[in-house]
């Protein structure tokens, strides 16, 4: 019986002390005619062996040769000892250190988590982790109106740019709760927030804006003069910030005058695999005086019984587990794991680490483009400065374009045609410190003959 | 010592990095870049590997300890479960890979929706849900929507028994809903007569979990579903507890319209020091139309089946995707993992030695003068004991006895939940626990019971063989200390 | 400066507490004439990066679709938790258990290591292993000529059915004794040994009589007779065994009336990758009355200070790091680790898995034979039962037959040819309980195509 | 409790074997058949996790401690190198796979036994023995089979150093020589007369390593080589305390004959609790001919270069295989992998900061009024300090330190060896270990000097924060419990 250790004797012996006569007997109390038979869809159990032979055959049907695919999930090295740690049972297998005496591995290591996130966007403090981007976007949308005590609004004003699933999944999450998101276009040269074009919204009461940072086409938002507008508009400023480009980029904390007032993100390049989307983490921060309208788990130091040194889940007044309908969000099993993997990751990069490969992301990109200039009928779509993604403007349907390369093995990049039939020529394609000079000829003599077939 | 505490300027673990290729500037303005290095560690390579071994074996896991743990279902995380999601085809497969790169990943989740559904006698699953809590935002939202394309826009109450997770009413609020508590019965059931007042045409949809929280099987489950349906309100169920019922009763059989299951609970998933979890929803035939997106699909086609995503196109009336992706890949990967290994005779084990587990302990405990919350009833998946005399008498309580089980060896049961059940501990041993296991525990709490009595500082000190005593939590809230403050000086 | 953690603040400090000005002063005791320059043929590093790109194309270059090689290392089935548990930093960086105290955990492995393989060899003892099974066995072969008291000879009798690589290595490693091993036929037509032959060395003065079981050609010899044959003869009987073929087999505790004196054996097939070749790990059991003749360490069981149970080293004295050159061997690293995961293998196969493992080995063996013997011009070589290996006589050379099924991207066995010119037309072809029916199929037609062609 | 303890009859881990598709009996004879089950462990799969994690936290490990464990060289075990020695392709290869599967494979020992060559200075690298004992036995079998060669056959005596580490004279004896010891001088270099009274026509060799187990550099090694050469011996370096001279200086240059290196210590492979460790061997040009098979070589062809295993047929005078297949291949990909992370640079700086660190430790403890063993020397890697006067005047010995500093959390050193030092420790800490690692081990030890004369019952009573107390070494002996002996009674 796969993962049940019960003996016969075992069995017996309990069912003795139990005093009935049989497993079965145990469910006396559910209405008969609610009994069910036998599982139909399931088939029978496999063993291990069976089990890896079958996933090994799946697994294998999805490898891809070279990829060029960004678009919120990005490919980077992942140091071997970051796993091998994760993976670790003690790390792996504990519960929510709702035990903090027995739980202090995990506790002091979502504390250096709440550090070093804290850091690298420079805001104040920081929480356990929600789920992904796109949701911790939304938690922050629901975070600011709560915050914003001087404007009541229920309004949210974003930048067009944004990541369109990230856009859409903040609306179907935040819907519920009559919270509206007025979105700005993108300056359709510039890829980026037309500061000419927000004066329309000037006296307009939004109770946030939102700022993505690069954003979805992979441009960098002139962020000091958006931070610095909504500020003076009495809104509050939420980032979206991709981690890894803020060891180049200047951190949230530092727009205009005062910063950021809440920065969330997608953790996934801090050491998480692409896994086909998750699981990820999205991070949130925020400056100090914000803290107790952040949802989530948070981690505080403090004192033992004898004056050490401990650390424990905090402010969980906050929580639903505590507050219940009164509480910040309903959020509660998290993205631990991966916040240990982010942890060990940030640990291993370093400043010096985490820096290099923002600039092979970015000098990769640049090269990529470069070369892929070169190529007839290929262009770049937008004007203002990238970090590691690009929009490139194509001879062609991207559609057919990504096609082709696909069948050398190449994943070009991101059909823009299923985000806007404007776009349905371009694609954005994305490079990180992974690829190598020859693998971005690769991709342009792919994209050559696609575009030229 | 922090990670931080071990640092020196200028370390790092240089085999970790590449060396630049590329001049640093680029196309970047001057005025966005970063001035100041963020202030990550810098530590050597064998300083970090030093640094969280050491830190992982100050935790409690599954692998290291029994977690009696009511209402999360501590149980064993296969190996190998683990090691299929691992395999580069799907660790390194994009989440907007083309189908033609994706048909081995998307095999896998169609056939886990199949899977799932066989269990819950439901119509329809929704894999991308991220955790129970999300599932339920997905359930409740659909509950919503539903109504609203009904036109259907006075109901603007939940129902929610008072024995729920929190999670239940949290996410009703954040769903636009008004909760409305219902009285849980001396027996542990709800108490019907207080449904019936609180039910009416407000009334959107009722919340519960059976078993409950009180570790019982509602029985007048069906009388509750009728009151409810009859009312125009529909029926959540909260998953998370499923492993008690697997293969016994089907939710969809009782009569709910839309449910959750907590993957991470029941199809034994790690849960990883807090996450990452799964929670699926499953729909009766009046939610169909709303399933959040994305769904695997299949199609038939010359050269065979092809899985694919189905989303707001195919499902126009759908609430849509809640995150940026599809969900928790790699834990749908893992479950499906186990529902292969368990097969559908092992998932029906499940319900079955959980709970033989369960009641085995409750007897036990209570034939050594402990005092169960619901002594005439079955025990399901878990059960209660309550610690109020000891507390009123020997002046220790629940979290006492939590702690000092701490100093045997063994996690602590769940504490002060349900609410309603003054000075509880909440139970579950799950079934791939030993007849041992659960011994040495009941051993243990039988022993502390008799510290309890003699020398209660044991209780009231514990723990002692941690690498912490009882912490500060009054300090830790008013003086927060929720970052590292000593700052870095370099530039870049 | 990769896995050197020294800041240049560092290395000044400790040059100043020295006493030194640089780091090439610590050298000077170094006659200058000997020193080297920068090395040639060593190139720059690089990072893990590129490491892990650079193995991954060399590892994919040796992928083989499906393999029947055995002929001393079989592909099994390993539980995921075995090398999960086997990579924990804990065992995997930990060193020699000689400080006992900080060392419990691989002690008390080992000893459950020495009552697990006793038990599977039914033998009184167990050590905590050698490197491998023909050195176990060279090994076994010197400490049967310091054990047998009463004949005093350098002369060893073996079996010519045992592995050529077993025969040749401990020749090459006992001849510096002067130690001369002496060969006994195999039956042509059985393919083991012939009773009646054995009456040639009679009278004749030998140390042991070494035994395979299953021998190289994957028969069974008849191991009673010869284990009373050799006990009259006043040899030792040292057996080398499969230790999985054990599950299913009479092991050689229990062999004719008083049973093999020394057991060794490849260790490989419980729960150690295939992996090139090694790391693999000899194991050796013996008689009681022989344990201090057996080389490598040995763990006993004691108390502490305080009576509490412990597990220390034991019988050092004769090791080399105490007795020198007065030791049994010169063994002093052993394979621990692969002692690990042979420990925790069996834990989890227990007495019914690797029962079910033999079985199913045998069974697919047997299997396989029955197809393949459909095919016009092969044969069964040899006529002894056999475990889970057998010889196919084909209607070709083998190379040639081998060839041809390399190119479907199987491999069908090992060529005897490369054992004996007799033999040239003979493979030796393993099934484990990792092929399934299409395996073998898949193997039994491209035999069929390379027989025809 | 032994994982036998846990167990129960008939529980099994079900997931870990095949559902038998052959009927058992086959073509097995009865009599061959096994008649009573094995009697390995009964345990569910969860037991076995849960056992071996908490067995492994009674370890102390490079992962988890310090561990200045001199001759050892216990530094970081790269994680990188673990990883890519665990690919499929490597992983499922195997050893007699044909060429055209194992180019791979067989492109990274080529390499590597360049990388050795240049490293020491050899014309020529075998690869395959399997620890450093292994590799000597190679090596002296070389020694042997070239006097052979030379019908050179009186000589019958190996020399070697007292200060030399046991498998040297274990060796010597194992391929038939008589081992004749040469003292060491007072300031740690080989005693130049007393080896010119030793060597002679009887002399086959002289074993030694450079720098010594003394923890120096012996400075006359162009005397001593000529010395033994003169007299037509050859000189066998045991190179498994290369890390002391990586790049600094080759024993080649040395006029060495022949060496092995421990992998497992100078190239960070793991130690595995024991092992496996790798001892491949290089030789000069009078041995070339003898080096044991297979090695690794590399022929043109038309399509590029190929790889291919060298044996006997090349090489007629090797001393043949040592082992059934090529050694411990999955050691020397990580070795392989160490070498490309490091590179020439790296390997340089190998060197120089194993002996900047040991140079340091051993002032700093020398100021705090620690004995030196050469007070007047360079440390190389690895240092001796001698606690005679301790163990006089205080009654606390070498041992008593150590066991001391367990409680410290720190590994020991190496205690008593090598044997000519009194109540010696030698330590070794390694270029992998920081600054803060190196002050915290002199801290601790200079705290248990302080302890030594204040309250010694803290060193003779220590270890006192390990699962176990000192263990009786001599019950163990006297009472040899080796096995588990309660016996299983169910039949197949
Ligand atoms: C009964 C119940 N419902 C809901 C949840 C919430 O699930 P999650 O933590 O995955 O969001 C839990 C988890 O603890 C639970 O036990
Ligand atoms: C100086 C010296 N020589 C030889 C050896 C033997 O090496 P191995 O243990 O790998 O057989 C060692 C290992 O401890 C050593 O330190």
């Amino acid at each position: 019986m796969p993962f049940v250790p019960h003996t016969a004797d075992d069995e017996q012996q309990m069912l003795a002390t139990i005093g009935v006569s049989s497993i079965e007997a145990l469910f006396d109390e559910i209405p008969k005619a609610l009994r069910s038979g036998v599982l139909k869809q399931t088939p029978t159990g496999i063993s291990e062996m069976d089990l890896l032979r079958l996933m090994g055959e799946r697994a294998k049907q999805d490898q891809v040769r070279l990829s060029f695919l960004g678009a919120g999930a990005y490919h980077h090295h992942i140091p071997s000892a970051v796993w091998d740690l994760v993976g670790r049972g003690e790390f792996m297998t504990a519960y929510t250190p709702y035990q903090a005496e027995a739980s202090q591995g995990t506790l002091q290591l979502i504390y250096e988590f709440q550090t070093m996130i804290s850091r690298l966007t420079a805001m104040e403090v920081a929480n356990a982790s929600v789920y992904e981007g796109a949701s911790a976007m939304a938690e922050a949308i629901l975070m600011a109106v709560r915050a914003n005590r001087k404007s009541k609004s229920h309004r949210i004003l974003c930048a067009g740019s944004v990541h369109p699933n990230y856009l859409s999944a903040c609306r179907n999450i935040v819907r519920n709760q009559n919270l509206h998101i007025d979105v700005v276009d993108t300056g359709d040269q510039s890829g980026t927030l037309d500061m000419a074009q927000m004066a329309v919204y000037e006296g307009q009461d939004y109770a946030a804006l939102v700022v993505p940072y690069p954003n979805f086409f992979g441009a960098l938002e002139d962020v000091d003069a958006l931070t610095d507008w909504a500020a003076a508009q009495g809104m509050l400023v939420i980032a979206v910030v991709n981690p890894v480009a803020l060891a180049l980029l200047k951190p949230p904390g530092e727009w205009g005058a005062q910063g950021a007032d809440i920065v969330v993100g997608e953790g996934q390049p801090l050491g998480v695999p692409l896994s086909s989307g998750g699981p990820y983490l999205g991070f949130m921060c925020c400056k100090q005086a914000l803290v107790r309208q952040m949802p989530g788990r948070i981690i505080g130091r403090t004192n033992d019984l004898d004056g050490k040194t401990g650390f424990t889940l905090t402010l969980q007044a906050r929580e639903q587990h505590i507050r219940r309908a009164k509480a910040t969000s309903n959020i509660c099993t998290n993205q631990g794991l991966l916040v240990t993997a982010a942890t060990i990751h940030m640990s291993l990069l370093g400043d010096q680490g985490l820096y290099a490969v923002a600039c092979d992301c970015h000098g990769g990109m640049m090269n990529l483009l470069n070369k892929a200039l070169g190529i007839p009928g290929v262009s770049r779509r937008f004007s203002a400065a990238v970090f590691h993604e690009v929009v490139l403007r194509l001879p062609k349907p991207a559609a057919a374009v990504l096609a082709t390369m696909a069948g050398d093995g190449i994943l070009g990049g991101y059909d823009l045609g299923l985000v806007s039939p404007a776009l349905a020529d371009c694609m954005l394609t994305n490079v990180t410190e992974t690829k190598n000079e020859a693998d971005i000829d690769a991709f342009v003599s792919s994209l050559r003959r696609a575009c030229e077939g | 010592m922090l990670i931080y505490e071990i640092g020196a300027s200028g370390r790092s673990a240089r085999a970790q990095y590449p060396v630049t290729q590329y001049p640093a500037a680029g196309e970047i303005p001057e005025a966005l870049r970063r001035k100041v290095p963020a202030g990550l560690p810098e530590v050597s390579e064998l300083q970090v590997v030093r640094h969280y071994t050491n830190l992982s074996q100050k935790n409690f896991a599954i692998d290291t300890q029994f977690y009696p743990l009511g209402s999360c279902t501590m149980k064993y995380n296969p190996r190998g479960a683990h090691k299929v999601a691992g395999l580069a085809g799907f660790l390194n497969r994009h989440p907007l890979a083309p189908e033609q790169f994706s048909q081995g990943f998307l095999s896998c989740l169609f056939e886990l929706q199949e899977y799932l559904k066989d269990v819950t006698g439901m119509r329809a699953v929704s894999l991308t849900p991220m955790a129970g809590a999300q599932g339920e935002f997905a359930g409740v939202a659909m509950i919503r929507a539903y109504h609203e394309k009904n036109g259907d826009t006075q109901r603007t109450e939940i129902l929610i028994p008072t024995a729920a997770h929190g999670t239940n009413p949290a996410t009703a609020v954040m769903c636009g809903y008004q909760v409305r508590e219902v009285a849980v019965g001396k027996d542990g059931d709800v108490d019907i007569e207080a449904l019936r007042a609180a039910v009416g045409p407000q009334t959107a949809g009722l919340m519960m979990t059976n078993p409950s929280t009180c570790g019982v099987f509602e029985r007048k489950i069906q009388e509750i579903a009728d009151l409810v349906h009859e009312a125009g309100g529909l029926l959540y169920y909260d998953g998370a507890n499923l492993n008690a019922i697997l293969g016994k009763v089907k939710p969809g059989d009782m009569g709910f319209d839309v449910l959750h299951m907590n993957l991470h609970k029941t199809f034994a998933t790690p849960h990883g020091g807090g996450g990452p979890g799964s929670g699926p929803v499953g729909v009766g035939p009046r939610l169909e139309p709303f399933v959040p997106t994305p769904i695997v699909g299949k199609r038939q086609t010359a050269d065979g089946d092809v899985y694919y995503w189905r989303d707001k196109t195919e499902i126009p009336d759908s609430i849509g995707n809640l995150s940026a992706f599809m969900g928790n890949a790699g834990i749908l990967i893992r479950a499906y993992a186990y529902a292969r290994l368990l097969g559908k005779e092992g998932m029906n084990r499940v319900g079955e030695y959980a709970t033989l587990n369960a009641n085995y302990m409750a007897r036990r405990l209570e034939q050594a003068g402990f005092k169960l919350a619901y002594p005439e009833r079955r025990a399901t998946h878990e059960f209660i004991i309550t610690m109020s005399r000891e507390a009123k008498e020997l002046g220790v309580n629940a979290m006492d006895f939590a702690k000092r089980l701490l100093d045997y060896g063994y996690h602590a049961p769940t504490t002060y939940f349900p609410l309603l059940i003054p000075e509880c501990l909440l139970i579950e041993p799950t079934e791939t626990e030993s007849k041992e296991e659960l011994d040495g525990f009941c051993d243990a709490l039988i022993s502390i019971l008799a510290e309890a009595r003699e020398t209660p500082e044991l209780l009231t000190n514990a723990p002692v063989t941690l690498p912490v005593k009882r912490l500060d939590d009054v300090k830790a809230a008013r003086d927060l200390d929720l970052v590292w403050k000593q700052s870095s000086s370099r530039t870049i």
